[in-house]
């Protein structure tokens, strides 16, 4: 190697340089193969994971009782033939369909339901939390080979709209891999005990890096209604954003960011190969504050800050008209949307004249008041900026403090460690008031990051734990609104923006059916565009 | 003296060198007065978002509509500072650390060698977190967490010079003269240990703007608005590649401090090191 | 001094260097001539140019020195208007060899003996470019191993694989004098080899050099500061002061007769046994200011008037040359005029 | 020499424990409670006490650091808070994806780094010093995420050359994992397809890593080759004939990279603490972007066992360079 010498390696890299050039193609997938460019979630365990990633796993490679299908996100029987509910709504009846495959073939019976729930309560992650206080494992029963009984400590009408939440796992397959008894979480977060359309292949697999999905051709549905549907879909994951953009106008990959970054949805529009869906995700933009903590216990001191805050710039600006004003703690697009609550402007004058109101009353208004924005959501650091620069036009000054997200939402677990203020946004889980509203002003709720602002109004609590109760949906309307209505004039948080979803998709796929819980992760409906590409 | 810097003045790119890092210091001073929008440090102004740069602002605005040319001269100042006291605090702990363990071999160079390698191996952003929670968010804690991670870059390089150096003959001869050791491993073995050392210094300069950019993104040091530039150059990230001059200007002006410091610290070494003389 | 085809042939060089503090004329119009298979020494105390006379041959000169010179050729070669390329592809190593003053610096820390040889046997031999690590095979190799056998290397086949750190000082200095003896030069030029040595070493690299310069008639220009020197091993002797040459002759004649003031004083400065010592009061003048008029004025015993005003022009004749006003007949014109 | 690596080996015990002492105190000062972490999301302060008291977070720091040694002595470095999943079996593919990266990145930080820089010190203050200096700085001194992108926007979407990023082409299956690294793994099992395309997905982010470094190694090449060139040997060896090309490239650079290899070592920490934004937007699932999850997420034990393996790697590229001086200086190899 001496007489090769500097000279001598940099011709053999220049050389394999030349040699790379020349072979480049683009790598597009082949015909029926679909390249999913989002990140993966580390866990693939239907039951563990928490964050918007997991549909893609719940949605595709499994099922659930019951499901959200189209995009007011009506609630659809999957997995249930027919359910009969008790009077007083405790006691729920349902009867499973026959024939249902898993992956590995088995038949799923009862035990699989029952185990699944089980297992999730005991658990006890984020799917658990719908059913809180509400259902306790050992009222899940089996009352026949495909009938299962639920039994509630109180009625409970978003018991059903929980349901989807529940993934149904192979009980057999995932008790065979129980290590040191940990209801087979190791095994499951790597591997495949579902009957959903499309089945893991445990064997290319690379945490967030690669998975292929194989259709799976025995589905309970059946292929009819999509002859044409993808036989492999590959998950490629893009960490970077910016990049992801660049990947899916090159066309390596065909589903991109449920929000693309906002100045990039024009480009997309114009380009070649990709093109993007707008949607109304029920995906809520809010500015808590902790209402335990002075000077924001004094409700004119929120009043004044609620004032403050540019909701049309953000909107027109920063958003650039991809999200519409939010009044209320219930979304847009929601059976339950109140109507008639204006909420507050932007407008320096009142903002000054409640702050003042505040000040006479003794609160500490130029104290040090932090504003932490979650650094993984992009979007949050610009909200708490134009808060600052709101807030200081009415001589309030803002401190803007980035935070993690599991660094915040562990400090929500005591009013005195909760922010002052902070940024976030809230996703549909369950499409139902309780989803927001319900969880995060009902003083039963604190302690969660849901419930950070630790608001606490009697009045309030009574409202939402009737609407809980009722199975009439016209009268938990009325009872969810005048909540909303209380909660508003009390200025509990800041409520700013329903984003609109923005999602990247190459113009080679189409069929996707969009809902707000999970976007358009179901790839069930998803085929090659007819014109051929 | 005067013949030190006419010659210094004769070396072209040294004297470059010196005029950026010179134009730098007064724009970090005067940065209030010079600055077209000087309330930008932290006014936003929706409407003029990410525009390109353009006749009112030559260097275009950012996501905040803020005049980019505004925070770029009103960050030098903080931006300057933590590096150089970074680099200077760094240089006192990693250059007698380096001496010692070279000058002193056994155990004690031992004990110094493997210290350094530990907080060399901790990684960067687990140490600065740690300390940032110990001083809290502000600069001190900023400061002091780039100090930990980039004081074993001199120690390493000190070590292995004073150690080649201590076998050099004159070591011995002063020795014998009885030349107290402390005299001997300042005045004696640094200058010709400075060389390296004005080298990593002048480079680290750019390092440290870096890494305090990474930090301030986890809440350490500068948090929004302050116009910092490395904080600036992270935020652009989302809106690239179309709002390119977000990033390139601040970048711009990171890379002209850092090549003003090198050419400048080039110039003061080729001073010191009295043999480079002779090739003038 | 007639001489017939010189090996060496300087006349009239002038180096002057561009330090910070001014220009420095190192050496001032300096005539030295080498006959073939003679060793010629230069004498004259540090800072009197011997070494960048040297360098002005060897043509290593730093980048901010300036050489004026009538002719200055080796072998017939004029090294004057050669490049760097071409000094180095038919001059140094070939016609030039090279032995430096201090071994301990001039060997190669990180490369075996062996290989720093085998690049210089390598430049004309015409060998296959081998392995500069030193372990070709075939012939070179034989042919270091003989060389170092003949400058009396203990086991010269191991000393070949071993680094310079594993060698004494005059081991060292035979090492280095055997790459200069490589290639069988026409001139060696060496510059103090021994005064980095202690007593006794000096004198065996000293009977060395004796003998290795008569066994191969190779002809040697060999600079020192010590008459003594000069006496046991040079035939010709030039006497050097501030960079101008002020006696030149056969070595005998110049020690026994030593005609110019500064050459009597060197001689007679050298350490006595009886431990008196006689040393030459004041200094070598810097080369940044030097006086006009003979430059040894100052110091010189027998300085007459006229010796200050222009520099004593050379007289030759049977015995070699001096340029005094004692001897060139200048005082006798101006006492006449 | 054998008494030299078992020396540096057995002295790796005590850096190794000083770094999960250091490690784990740190982590306990920095913020974030593991516990609620491993809870997750809206569960009720009483079952973050139980998992407090499930993974012994409530004992006094000694004991938890005892036990998680024995734990480490038996070879079990613990779960991830995340992905269930043993951290050591997360780390072990990933950190030959990171390793590939760095190695090839460094190689191209040397290829291009230490020519400039002694081409910097042969044309000493000329314009092509200047020009080498300047253009070297603008690793240090850009951002390696502007960089990366424009890498991508020009090779990969402009010019088509490259792939955007991913360390094979999804069609593309990984070699039959013999050491992780692809390219290695490719070649030894003959499947030639598999390394040109591994080598087309690490040219672009090897080359956006590569250029922090090269600043680096250009600096200290030029003063390591401007100090060389004034030493004696230098000058002995142009009276003595050597070929200006030899001494160059031979005599005077073994003896100038004595600072560059002192680097080499440094830069390769460096590389691998700092990948992370390279090897998000190349989504090179390396260790860069793991460690930093976990920080971020107070995942403890894949902290800890990152910090382990770096520090390993760390220690041993110590050696390697130690060993690179011996080989540079016989004077050195002797004192080894």
């Amino acid at each position: 190697m001496k007489r090769l010498g500097i000279s001598g390696a940099a011709r053999i890299f220049l050389a394999s340089l030349l040699l790379v050039s020349g072979l480049s193609f683009t790598s597009m997938a082949a015909a029926n193969e679909l390249v999913w460019g989002r990140p993966l979630p580390r866990n693939l365990d239907p039951h563990v994971a928490s964050d918007l990633p997991i549909f893609f796993i719940s949605l595709n490679v499994y099922d659930s009782l019951y499901r959200y299908e189209g995009k007011s996100s009506d609630i659809q029987p999957w997995l249930v033939q027919n359910k009969t509910v008790s009077d007083d709504g405790k006691t729920w009846l349902f009867e499973l369909r026959h024939g249902v495959k898993f992956h590995d073939g088995h038949e799923m019976t009862a035990d699989d339901v029952v185990y699944s729930f089980k297992r999730v309560l005991a658990l006890g992650k984020s799917p658990a939390s719908a059913f809180k206080g509400v259902l306790r494992p050992e009222n899940v029963t089996k009352t026949g080979q495909y009938t299962v009984q639920f039994v509630l400590d109180e009625s409970y009408a978003p018991f059903l709209a929980s349901l989807p939440l529940v993934s149904i796992v192979n009980a057999q397959l995932v008790q065979a891999h129980v290590a040191n008894d940990d209801w087979g979480q190791a095994w499951l977060s790597q591997h495949d005990a579902g009957s959903g359309a499309y089945a893991f292949d445990t064997s290319t697999y690379a945490p967030n890096s690669r998975l292929d999905l194989t259709r799976f051709k025995d589905f309970f549905l059946g292929w009819a209604d999509n002859p044409a549907a993808f036989d492999l879909v590959r998950a490629r994951p893009v960490l970077d954003p910016t990049s992801r953009v660049l990947a899916l106008l090159k066309g390596d990959i065909d589903i991109s960011d449920e929000y693309l970054p906002v100045d990039q949805v024009e480009k997309v529009q114009q380009s070649k190969l990709a093109r993007v869906i707008i949607e109304l995700p029920l995906r809520i933009l809010i500015i808590r504050m902790n209402n335990s903590k002075p000077p924001f216990d004094n409700l004119h001191f929120r009043r004044c800050l609620s004032y403050a805050f540019n909701y049309d710039g953000f909107i027109k600006d920063v958003q650039q008209g991809y999200a519409t004003r939010l009044t209320s703690p219930i979304p847009d697009g929601l059976w339950a949307t109140p109507e008639h609550i204006s909420g507050y402007g932007y407008d320096l004058v009142k903002a000054k004249e409640e702050c003042a109101q505040a000040k006479s009353e003794g609160a500490p208004t130029d104290r040090p008041i932090n504003v932490n924005f979650v650094s993984e959501l992009p979007g949050t650091r610009q909200v708490a900026e134009l808060l600052q620069s709101g807030a200081r036009e009415v001589g309030v000054s803002l401190k803007v403090v980035p935070d993690t997200w599991s660094h915040v939402t562990a400090s929500t677990g005591s009013a005195k460690t909760t922010p002052d203020m902070w940024v976030h946004f809230v996703s549909a889980y369950t499409v139902d008031p309780e989803n927001w509203i319900g969880q995060m002003y009902g003083s039963k709720f604190a302690g969660t990051w849901k419930a950070s602002s630790w608001y606490h109004n009697q009045k309030v609590d009574t409202l939402l734990d009737q609407a809980r109760g009722s199975l009439d949906q016209e009268k938990r309307k009325k009872l969810y609104g005048d909540a909303a209505q209380e909660i508003v004039s009390d200025a509990a948080d800041i409520w700013v923006a329903n984003l609109k979803q923005t999602q990247g998709v190459s113009k080679r796929v189409e069929g996707l059916r969009f809902t707000p819980v999970g976007g358009i992760s179901e790839l069930r409906w998803a085929h090659p565009s007819t014109e051929g590409q | 003296m005067t013949v030190v810097i006419k010659k210094f003045l004769r070396d072209i790119p040294a004297t470059v060198g010196l005029l950026i890092v010179l134009s730098m210091v007064l724009i970090a001073l005067f940065a209030k007065d010079i600055a077209p929008y000087p309330l930008d440090a932290y006014q936003s102004h929706m409407g003029l978002r990410l525009q390109p740069p353009s006749w009112s602002h030559p260097f275009g605005t950012d996501d905040l509509g803020r005049d980019i040319l505004s925070r770029v001269l009103l960050g030098a100042g903080e931006t300057l500072g933590v590096a150089l006291l970074v680099v200077g605090a760094a240089m006192v702990i990693g250059i007698s650390l380096g001496l010692i363990a070279g000058y002193y071999e056994g155990w004690l160079a031992e004990l110094i060698m493997r210290v350094t390698d530990i907080f060399l191996a901790v990684p960067q952003l687990i140490l600065a977190i740690a300390i940032a929670q110990i001083f809290g968010g502000n600069l001190i804690s900023l400061i002091s967490a780039l100090t930990a991670t980039y004081w074993p870059f001199f120690t390493r390089l000190v070590y292995a010079d004073t150690r080649r150096l201590k076998h050099a003959m004159f070591i011995d001869a002063l020795q014998c003269l009885g030349v107290s050791t402390p005299r001997i491993l300042i005045v004696h073995i640094l200058p010709n240990v400075a060389s390296s050392i004005i080298v990593r210094a002048t480079i680290g300069v750019g390092f440290i703007i870096m890494m305090a950019a990474v930090l301030s993104f986890i809440g350490i040091g500068s948090t929004p608005p302050d116009p910092a530039w490395g904080l600036s150059v992270a935020q652009s990230h989302q809106f690239l590649p179309d709002a390119w001059w977000f990033a390139a200007f601040p970048g711009m002006a990171i890379f002209l401090t850092v090549l003003g410091f090198n050419l400048l610290g080039d110039g003061l070494r080729d001073l010191i090191d009295p043999r480079l003389r002779r090739s003038r | 001094m007639p001489m017939d085809n010189p090996i060496l042939e300087v006349s009239g060089l002038s180096v002057s260097i561009l330090g910070d503090e001014g220009v420095a004329h190192v050496l001032d119009g300096v005539d030295l001539s080498i006959p073939a298979g003679q060793i010629v020494g230069v004498v004259g105390e540090s800072g009197s140019g011997k070494t960048t006379l040297v360098k002005a041959i060897l043509g290593i000169l730093p980048k901010s020195a300036r050489v004026e010179s009538n002719s200055v050729s080796v072998a017939g070669m004029d090294l004057l208007g050669m490049n760097q390329r071409e000094l180095t592809r038919k001059v140094r190593g070939k016609a030039l060899g090279f032995i430096p003053q201090d071994p301990y610096l001039a060997l190669n820390p990180s490369f075996k003996i062996g290989a720093q040889l085998t690049e210089v046997v390598r430049r004309y031999a015409g060998q296959s470019r081998s392995d500069a690590t030193g372990d070709e095979t075939g012939e070179p190799r034989e042919r270091l191993a003989q060389m170092l056998r003949l400058v009396q290397i203990p086991d010269p086949e191991l000393a070949l694989d071993r680094y310079p750190h594993e060698f004494s000082g005059g081991q060292r200095q035979r090492l280095l004098i055997a790459a200069a003896l490589m290639n069988m030069p026409s001139l060696v030029v060496a510059d103090e080899p021994t005064t980095a040595l202690d007593v006794t070493t000096q004198f065996q690299i000293l009977k060395l050099l004796k003998r290795l310069t008569r066994e191969f008639n190779l002809s040697m220009l060999f600079v020192t500061h010590d008459f003594g020197v000069v006496a046991q091993l040079c035939d010709y002797v030039c006497v050097l002061y501030s960079g101008q040459s002020v006696e030149f002759g056969p070595a005998r004649t110049v020690i026994e007769r030593p005609r110019h003031p500064y050459t009597k004083m060197l001689i007679d400065c050298h350490p006595e046994r009886d431990g008196s010592m006689l040393g030459i009061p004041g200094s070598v003048p810097s080369p940044l200011s030097a006086p006009a008029g003979c430059r040894f004025c100052p110091r010189c015993p027998d300085a007459a008037p006229v010796c200050q005003i222009e520099r004593p022009r050379p007289l030759s004749d049977a015995s070699g040359m001096v340029a005094c006003t004692l001897y060139n007949g200048a005082r006798k014109e101006k006492s006449d005029a | 020499m054998l008494r030299f690596l078992i020396r540096r080996v057995l002295l790796l015990c005590p850096v190794l424990f000083g770094l999960l002492v250091l490690t784990f105190a740190l982590i306990r000062v920095a913020p974030g409670d593991p516990a609620a972490a491993i809870a997750g999301q809206n569960t009720t302060p009483e079952q973050i006490e139980a998992i407090r008291k499930e993974y012994g977070f409530d004992k006094p720091l000694v004991t938890q650091f005892a036990i998680y040694l024995g734990h480490v002595a038996e070879g079990n470095l613990g779960t991830s808070v995340y992905s269930g999943l043993p951290v050591i079996d997360e780390i072990k593919d990933r950190l030959a994806a990171t390793l590939e990266l760095t190695f090839f990145g460094l190689f191209i930080g040397v290829v291009v780094g230490v020519p400039s820089g002694i081409l910097a010190a042969l044309y000493h203050n000329r314009l092509p010093d200047f020009l080498f200096r300047s253009v070297s700085i603008v690793g240090v001194a850009v951002a390696s995420f502007w960089l990366a992108i424009m890498l991508q926007l020009l090779f990969s979407m402009r010019l088509d050359w490259l792939p955007l990023g991913g360390r094979l082409a999804p069609g593309t299956d990984a070699p039959t994992t013999i050491t992780g690294l692809y390219l290695v793994d490719s070649l030894m099992t003959g499947r030639w397809d598999i390394f040109v395309d591994a080598l087309k997905h690490i040219v672009l982010p090897a080359f956006a890593l590569s250029l922090g470094s090269i600043a680096t190694l250009t600096r200290f090449a030029r003063a390591g080759m401007l100090e060389t060139l004034q030493k004696d040997y230098i000058t002995y060896e142009t009276a003595a004939g050597f070929s200006r090309h030899a001494i160059i490239l031979v005599y005077a650079l073994r003896n100038s990279l004595g600072g560059v290899v002192t680097q080499l070592g440094l830069l390769f920490g460096a590389l691998i603490g700092n990948a992370v934004v390279v090897e998000s937007i190349f989504s090179w699932p390396g260790l860069g972007s793991y460690s930093v999850d976990a920080v971020l997420n107070s995942d403890y034990n894949a902290i800890l066992a990152v910090s382990l393996v770096i520090g390993v790697i760390y220690a041993l590229i110590n050696i390697a360079v130690d060993l690179m001086h011996g080989l540079l200086d016989p004077q050195v190899a002797e004192r080894l």
